[in-house]
């Protein structure tokens, strides 16, 4: 697809294009379904007997599991979609999102009330801000234990 | 005929429906939130309009990948508070204007904007947080909002959304079509969502107040030349859900200014972070 | 990159699907429509494209007044003949290009159009009588279509419909687009419905013969100004539901010429009244 | 509503716009729900019944019950979706073109045969073409008494 993508380059974030949305359709779609209760039911019964009635990926069935939002994410999820899965654990949004940072839900909710994350070094792919790649893997907080 | 007399912006932040619903909003959290709206719900109760035409974007809530629509208006008599998940929220069901709606929606449509025309439609938090903003905590039995409501979602899910100068030019085309209707009905367009905030990926939590401030800034001296701002600058600037600002453009452009009018008056203006992941704005702008 | 080689425009009316499924195809009513086609099918056997861009439009089959989107492209893998009251028509399941479906959408929506994406959608005999008209009967179950089909649905039941012109750039819009996609696809685009035809009121059954070839006429060599003319015109020459034919300014927009090239070959003309209470038109435009 | 309707001076023509669109609102959505056999089974047992549970004006209910077209038009009909209830009864299109116009299906069938109906006359109200109101009451050919 040679449509330009100038989004590319910024750092921790995935732009829920039409790419995107066609590799993440039924994935999302699974979650869209979390909306009814009688649903929401089912999957917490069996997560992986509800998961094999939609044609995801084993990936992205396992990024579910997994409550990897990121990988999610990457498996083509958008996060209103993926959102009904925190609703469905009874978790709250900010919970969520922390778990994409590599923070504790406490250390994410500080850095809100701080004024949250600055855009410095975070604009582009290369900078040193806290949401680039290669500051991930030795982020000063340690990851939330609790998936 | 009728008449857009004002127009407000301001954040949608889930959180805030959920803290108002919750009774929290005189948690230290939370106080300076609903503070930011004490002016803004005295000038609407002395301001009250005929009808609201809300601009917000569904939050994959009545839209799923099934069907996307660019731009979508609501023209039924009524429209429940959609079950997000957790129960709807209590608040009122939201009283539409089906006659306005309609005519607004010929009117765009022939003037080259390709509407979705909806008549069956649950509203999300997107729609229905900006009203208990402006309006205080309800009662879903006996309260009702102040007046009718026209729901208008856009699409900032999936990409591409509406560019800039696309929601400016179609607010422009609904202050033609406000005009051109034959009842006297004092109509206020409000414009919803933002400000900065990300809620995905290791950069959610992004937070620009300088940015923020400056679109705040343009958009009440120089909406023009900020529709021009492409969504790449929305997204690296004000994080990926920040791209929800476009939408007050078309707020912006239903102004008369934009028509060769008079300038509006700043009636309102709010800033505070954070409400949960988000920076909370909000502005009311008057004509004469 | 891929290439529109070809347009193609038929009526669809569905008395037309009915008499091939039923087998009278060959009856003395029916012979001199199907035998119009004779030459299309050959010519399509020789230049079968890989993918078919459909323009048609929905009878309130998968639309009801729910949610009317004026413009609707389908991006799904697939889409299943409609029941529209009798069961489906025995004809294949529609095979979609969702990759070429995506890249379009998002190149038009940032050309300024507003479409409504649609993964999930029925279609009726406005997208499948135009194929069985050209490829003749086959077999739902042993045969497949001859290529991708990209469903493209136009409001044209409920006013106001697009504009002549609008529905003329946005072919514009979707040749910018499909030349833009990187993969050596042959692209048709066809435009179907018409021609002249009224289905309602004292003045049913009204047919226009000499306006009809005078709109081929002017379709093959002054789309421009066709594109000019006001629906009131379609309506009052053409019959209420002669409007369909703004969807054949989307497929003649797309042409080559429209953007400076060299002007198509018409490779094939067919005009007939009546099938059922319509007339019927046919052309074959062919780029270099 | 004061939009320009350039197209009311048209005789025998409703043109199906927002205002016609809000009107028979309930009238289609009852006309769409015969697009599942179910539904056609229970208006079949009783059409007053199953009308009954729409939110539908009483003109509405007996328009569709004398299967009056032209009056379920009046009311807000589209012939799109009026035309579920002929697909319902077992008629053709034609037969439902032929009972708006005054002639029997025979007798239309036999003008569209012979070219249609021509727009000489018919274009604008005031002229003296078959489709003209004033045609309406004496028209040559005696309406179809099958409905
Ligand atoms: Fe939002
Ligand atoms: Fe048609």
């Amino acid at each position: 697809m040679p449509l330009h993508k100038p989004y590319l380059d910024i750092p921790g974030t995935t732009i829920f294009d039409a790419e995107q949305s066609r590799k993440g359709y039924w994935l999302n779609q699974f979650c869209m379904s979390l909306m009814k209760a009688e649903n929401r039911e089912r999957f917490k019964a069996d997560e992986r007997a509800y998961l094999a009635e939609w044609p995801m990926t084993d990936e992205q069935r396992e990024a579910v599991l997994a409550r990897d939002l990121n990988r999610c994410i990457a498996a083509g999820g958008n996060i209103y979609f993926l959102a009904k899965i925190g609703a469905t654990d009874g978790k709250s949004f900010q919970y969520m999102a922390a778990t994409m940072t590599g923070m504790t839900q406490d250390e994410y909710a500080a850095m809100m009330l701080a004024g949250g994350r600055s855009p410095q070094g975070n604009r582009v792919i290369g900078e040193d801000g806290d949401a680039q790649p290669h500051r991930q893997g030795r982020a000063p907080h340690t990851p939330s234990s609790s998936t | 005929m009728a008449k857009i007399t004002a127009s407000v912006y301001t954040s949608h932040v889930p959180a805030i429906g959920a803290a108002l619903d919750l009774g929290k909003s005189h948690e230290p959290y939370w106080q300076p939130v609903f503070a930011g709206y004490d002016n803004s719900r005295q000038w609407l109760r002395e301001n009250r309009p005929d009808v609201i035409f809300l601009v917000y974007n569904d939050h994959a809530t009545a839209f799923s990948l099934e069907l996307i629509p660019t731009f979508a208006i609501g023209c039924a008599a009524e429209f429940k508070p959609a079950d997000e998940g957790w129960g709807p929220r209590p608040v009122p069901t939201v009283v539409g204007h089906p006659e306005l709606a309609a005519h607004i929606a010929q009117s765009v449509i022939q003037d080259d904007f390709d509407l979705t025309i909806v008549n069956k439609m649950d509203v999300d938090h997107g729609l229905t947080v900006p009203l208990s903003l402006m309006c205080g905590a309800l009662d879903p039995a006996r309260d009702r909002w102040p007046c009718a409501i026209i729901p208008f979602a856009v699409n900032v899910v999936q990409y591409p959304v509406p560019s800039g100068r696309r929601c400016f030019m179609l607010g422009q085309a609904i202050r033609r079509a406000v005009e051109s209707f034959d009842q006297p009905l004092n109509v206020q367009i409000w414009g919803t969502g933002g400000m900065s905030h990300q809620l995905q990926g290791a950069r959610a939590g992004l937070i620009n107040r300088e940015w923020d401030n400056a679109f705040l800034e343009r958009l009440i001296a120089d909406p023009e030349g900020l529709s021009k701002m492409p969504h790449v600058d929305y997204v690296r600037e004000a994080g990926s859900e920040g791209i929800e600002l476009v939408m007050w453009l078309i707020a912006r452009g239903a102004m008369a200014d934009v028509a060769g009018g008079p300038a509006p008056t700043v009636r309102h203006r709010f800033y505070h972070v954070p409400a949960s992941n988000t920076a909370v704005g909000h502005l009311i702008l008057e004509n004469h």
